[in-house]
C-alpha cells in the first residue's frame, strides 16, 4: 500500500467538474494553498473542473489559495460559517453579482455536519441556530424540555487537506492550529487528498501521536515549506 | 441621545469590568474584535484559560511582531502565544467544549441584547454578505453568555431593547450586559440593573435603554480605573 | 441431517478461503472468536490493514506467551502486537471509521443468514445475558459484510434461511456467506451459488440449505489446502 | 489551577448514591481499578455510595475492579454492550436473579451517545440496530431512502477513568488501546475522576499530543504502578 503522490498536480487530477470538495483551513492556517493552486492550474488551462461546491470554514483572502480558485470562476458554490477575511473582495464581488451561491452555517454546526458524514450519522440535533433565520426550513424537536435543530451530515467528493508529517499509509500529524477542519474533512470526502511537509517511513509517527488515522486518507503528496497563505497576503501575492 | 465620551466608559474600561467577573480557574471563550481586550485586564493572581474555536486551549497574548506563526492563530485570525500546557485538538472537539456546555463563560460583543435574553450580533440584516462564525454556537455552550458593548449604538438608538429588531443569533441566552455606562443582568425576562456610572443619573440611564430597567437590590456605582 | 468432517471444510479452510478474497490495502475487521482465524491465512504479497473496535488500527498478529501488554488487546481481548504505521485512537472514532463507511470488509460469524441478507449472530433468544458488542455497528458499516459459518447448526439444522428466526443483527447487510460446504452470495435477496466441495452433490448442498440455492452462473469447485 | 487530589479516595469522595458514573476500559486495558476499589472501600464501610448506574462496556471479569463493585450490590444499573467476559459470573447470577438492571446497548452506539452527550447533541441518527430488537420503542427516520433509528445522548455525574500522564490543569495521554472510552467518558461526566500513572509539570506534555484537554477533567489522582486487570484475575486475586 502505497498512497504516496509525486505532485499536487497528480493528486487533484481526478477532480471533476461539479464535485464537492472540501478544503481544510481556518483563514490561512491549514490552507492547502499547494493542492488548490494545482486545481486552479488545472482549470485555467483546460476548463475543468468547473462548478465546483467548496466546503470551508471562509470565503478567501486575497487573491491567493480559495480567494484565487472564486476569481478565475471554477467554484459554483461555497459552504462556509465566516465568508470574510482582511481582504474578502474577491468573494464579495462574486457573490454581489449573484456569480456564487453561499450556504451559511454556523461553525460549531459546520464542524459537527462534517465529522457526522464521517461518522456515518446522517443527521444530530443541535441547540446552535435555533429561533434564528439560519434554522429557517429546518426540522426542530424538543429534548428534555429544550428546543433543538436538526442538521444533516455534509460530505465530499474530495478533500484537500495540509498536514504536517505523513507516511504511505496515510498517518498524518497537523502544526499547531493548523489542525481545526482536517481531521474532519478527510473522514467525510470519498477520496481525501492531502499535502505533507514531509513523508516519513511508517512507524515514524508514534501510534500515540497519529492525528488522522491512514484509512481515512487516499492520496498523500510532498509540499515540502509549504505556502502560508499569510504571508503570501502581506506579499500582495496573486494567483495563477 | 448620544453619549459624550467623558461620562462613559470605554471599550478598555467595559472590558476591564466584564474581567473582573471572570474567577480564577474559568475556562472562558472571547468573542473576535472588541471581547479580546477582555483578556488584558485579568486580575492578577488568577489563572484564566482561554478556548478559542479554532482548536487551542490555554493559549496567550500575542507574540512580538516578526515572531509570528501564522499555524498559530485565533479565531480572529491574530498570531497568539502558547502556555504551558495547552492543547490542540480538531474543529469538532473545539465545539463540543463550546455546545456540550464545557465552557465558564463566553463575552460576546452585540447589535442588540433584549431583555430575555435573546442577542443579535452577527448580521445587521442589510444587504451584503452575511457571515455568522461561531457567535450561534458559543451562546448556547458556555454555562455564562456575557456582552459587552457601547451602552447605544453611534447613531444614539438604544442597544439593550424589549426585543431585538435585527436577525438573533441566539434566544434566551444572555445572562449579563456590560455596557459603557451600566451592569445589567437579565433575569426573568427583565433587565435588571446592577451597576451605573455615578455621573449618569437613573432617569438619564433609563432614557438611553429600551427596555425598562428593573431595580431589585441595590444599584452598586459602576467604577473602573482609568486605562 | 448431519454433515461428517470428512465431507466439509475445518474453521481454518473456511478461515483460509475467506482470506482468499480479501484484496491488498483493503481495512478489514474480523469479528471476535472465529472470525479472527482469517488474518493468519492473509495471502502473501497482500497488504491488509486490520481494524478492532476497541481503537487500533493495524495491529499485528499475538505476541508470544509471557511477552503480552495487556493495554495492548484486541476486540476479543486477546494481547496483540504493533506493525509500524498502526494508530490508537477512541471508540468514537474507532466506530467513526465502522459506521462511517470507512472498512473495505467486515468478517463475523453467524447463528443464521437469511437469503436476503438479514443476519443473526447476537442473540439465541434464549434466557441468559444478551450481548451485542460491535456486531450490529458492523454490520451497517463495512463496505462489504461477509460471514463465515459452518453450513448447518450442531444439531444438523440449516443456518441459511429464508429468514431469521433469532433476534437479528442486522437487516438486509450480508452480501457472502462463506460456509463449511459451499461460497454463497446474496444477490436480490436470493442464495445465489458460486462454489461448492466437489465432494458433495447438489441435491445433498439444497437439502441441507433452509432456502433455494439459485444457480447463476457456473458454480466453482471450492478447493481449499490442508491446514 | 490545581486538579490533582492526594488519593483515589478523596478523589471519589463526593459520589452519592443513584449517581450515574461511567468507568473507562475495555475489558480489562483502562478500567480504573484503584478508582473502582476506593469506590468499594467507601461502600463497604459506609453503606454509601449505593444503586449506581454504571456505564461501561463490559460488565466486569472475576472478582476485581467492576466485577467487585457489581458483587458487593452497589451497583443497580449497568449500561454496557457487551456484559460477557472470561469470567462473568458475578453480573451473571445479579442479572438472573433479577438484583440488578441491564440496558443493553450496541458497542459503537455507545460510544457515540457517550461522545454525544460530551458534545452536547442530545440525539442522533444510526443505521446501527435498524430493524433489530435493540431499535424497540426508538424513534425511526429515512434519509435519502435509508432507514435508521433516533438515539439519545447519556450523561453522567461521574467518570472514573484511567490515563498515562496527566498534568494540575487536567490534560492527559493514554497508554495505547487503554484509551478506547476514556476519552468520551471525560467529556460526558460532570466530574471527570481519572488517575494517571505519573502527575507531570504542565508543558510536559506536547500540546500536539495531549488527548484529553483538561477542560473536561476534573481531578487528577497519581496511582503509580496501577493494577492491571487482567493480571489481577490471571492470579485469581479477589476484592475487597
Amino acid at each position: 500500500m502505497d498512497k504516496t503522490i509525486a505532485t499536487p498536480a497528480e493528486a487533484v487530477a481526478d477532480i471533476g467538474d461539479n464535485a464537492t470538495v472540501m478544503i481544510g483551513g481556518f483563514g490561512g492556517s491549514g490552507a492547502p494553498i499547494e493542492l488548490i493552486h494545482a486545481l486552479i492550474d488545472r482549470f485555467v488551462k483546460t476548463g475543468t473542473p468547473s462548478n465546483i461546491t467548496v466546503v470551508n470554514n471562509n470565503a478567501g483572502n486575497g487573491h491567493v489559495g480559495l480567494a484565487a480558485m472564486i476569481e478565475v470562476g471554477m467554484v459554483g458554490k461555497l459552504i462556509c460559517s465566516f465568508p470574510r477575511s482582511a481582504d474578502p473582495r474577491v468573494f464579495t464581488q462574486k457573490y454581489l453579482a449573484g456569480e456564487i451561491a453561499l450556504e451559511l452555517v454556523p461553525q460549531g454546526t459546520l464542524a459537527e455536519r462534517i465529522r457526522a458524514g464521517g461518522a456515518g450519522i446522517p443527521a444530530f440535533y443541535t441547540p446552535t441556530s435555533y429561533g434564528t433565520e439560519l434554522a429557517n426550513g429546518k426540522p426542530t424537536a424538543a429534548f428534555d424540555g429544550r428546543p433543538y435543530v436538526q442538521e444533516r451530515w455534509l460530505k465530499a467528493d474530495f478533500a484537500l487537506v495540509k498536514a504536517h508529517l505523513g507516511d504511505r499509509l496515510g498517518n498524518l500529524t497537523y502544526n499547531k492550529a493548523a489542525r481545526n477542519f482536517g481531521p474532519l474533512m478527510c473522514t467525510a470526502a470519498r477520496h481525501a487528498i492531502v499535502q505533507v511537509s514531509k513523508v516519513v517511513p511508517p512507524g515514524t509517527i508514534d501510534p500515540e501521536h497519529v492525528v488522522t488515522p491512514g484509512i481515512f486518507v487516499s492520496r498523500v503528496v510532498e509540499v515540502t515549506d509549504p505556502a502560508q497563505e499569510e504571508l503570501l497576503n502581506r506579499a500582495g501575492a496573486t494567483y495563477p | 441621545m448620544t453619549v459624550s465620551d467623558d461620562t462613559k466608559l470605554s471599550n478598555a474600561q467595559i472590558a476591564w469590568r466584564a474581567a473582573q467577573d471572570i474567577a480564577d480557574g474559568a475556562y472562558v471563550n472571547l468573542g473576535i474584535g472588541f471581547p479580546e481586550m477582555v483578556a488584558r485586564y485579568q486580575p492578577a493572581g488568577r489563572e484564566v484559560i482561554y478556548h478559542t474555536e479554532n482548536g487551542i486551549l490555554d493559549f496567550g497574548q500575542e507574540p512580538p511582531a516578526g515572531e509570528e506563526d501564522w499555524d498559530l492563530i485565533n479565531a480572529g485570525k491574530k498570531a497568539v502565544t502558547l502556555k504551558p500546557g495547552s492543547a490542540f485538538f480538531h474543529h469538532a472537539d473545539s465545539f463540543a467544549m463550546v455546545r456540550g456546555g464545557h465552557l465558564d463563560v463566553a463575552i460576546l460583543g452585540a447589535y442588540q441584547v433584549a431583555q430575555n435574553g435573546d442577542l443579535a450580533n452577527w448580521s445587521v440584516g442589510a444587504k451584503g454578505v452575511p457571515a455568522v462564525g461561531g457567535a450561534m454556537d458559543l451562546v448556547h455552550g458556555a454555562r455564562r453568555v456575557a456582552v459587552i458593548t457601547e451602552h447605544v449604538t453611534k447613531s444614539g438608538e438604544p442597544k439593550l431593547l424589549e426585543r431585538c429588531t435585527l436577525p438573533l443569533t441566539g434566544v434566551g441566552c444572555v445572562t449579563r450586559v456590560y455596557t459603557s455606562l451600566a451592569v445589567v443582568d437579565i433575569e426573568g425576562a427583565r433587565f435588571v440593573l446592577r451597576e451605573k456610572l455615578p455621573t449618569i443619573t437613573l432617569e438619564r440611564l433609563q432614557s438611553l435603554t429600551g427596555a425598562e430597567l428593573v431595580l431589585a437590590g441595590p444599584v452598586a456605582d459602576l467604577i473602573v480605573p482609568e486605562l
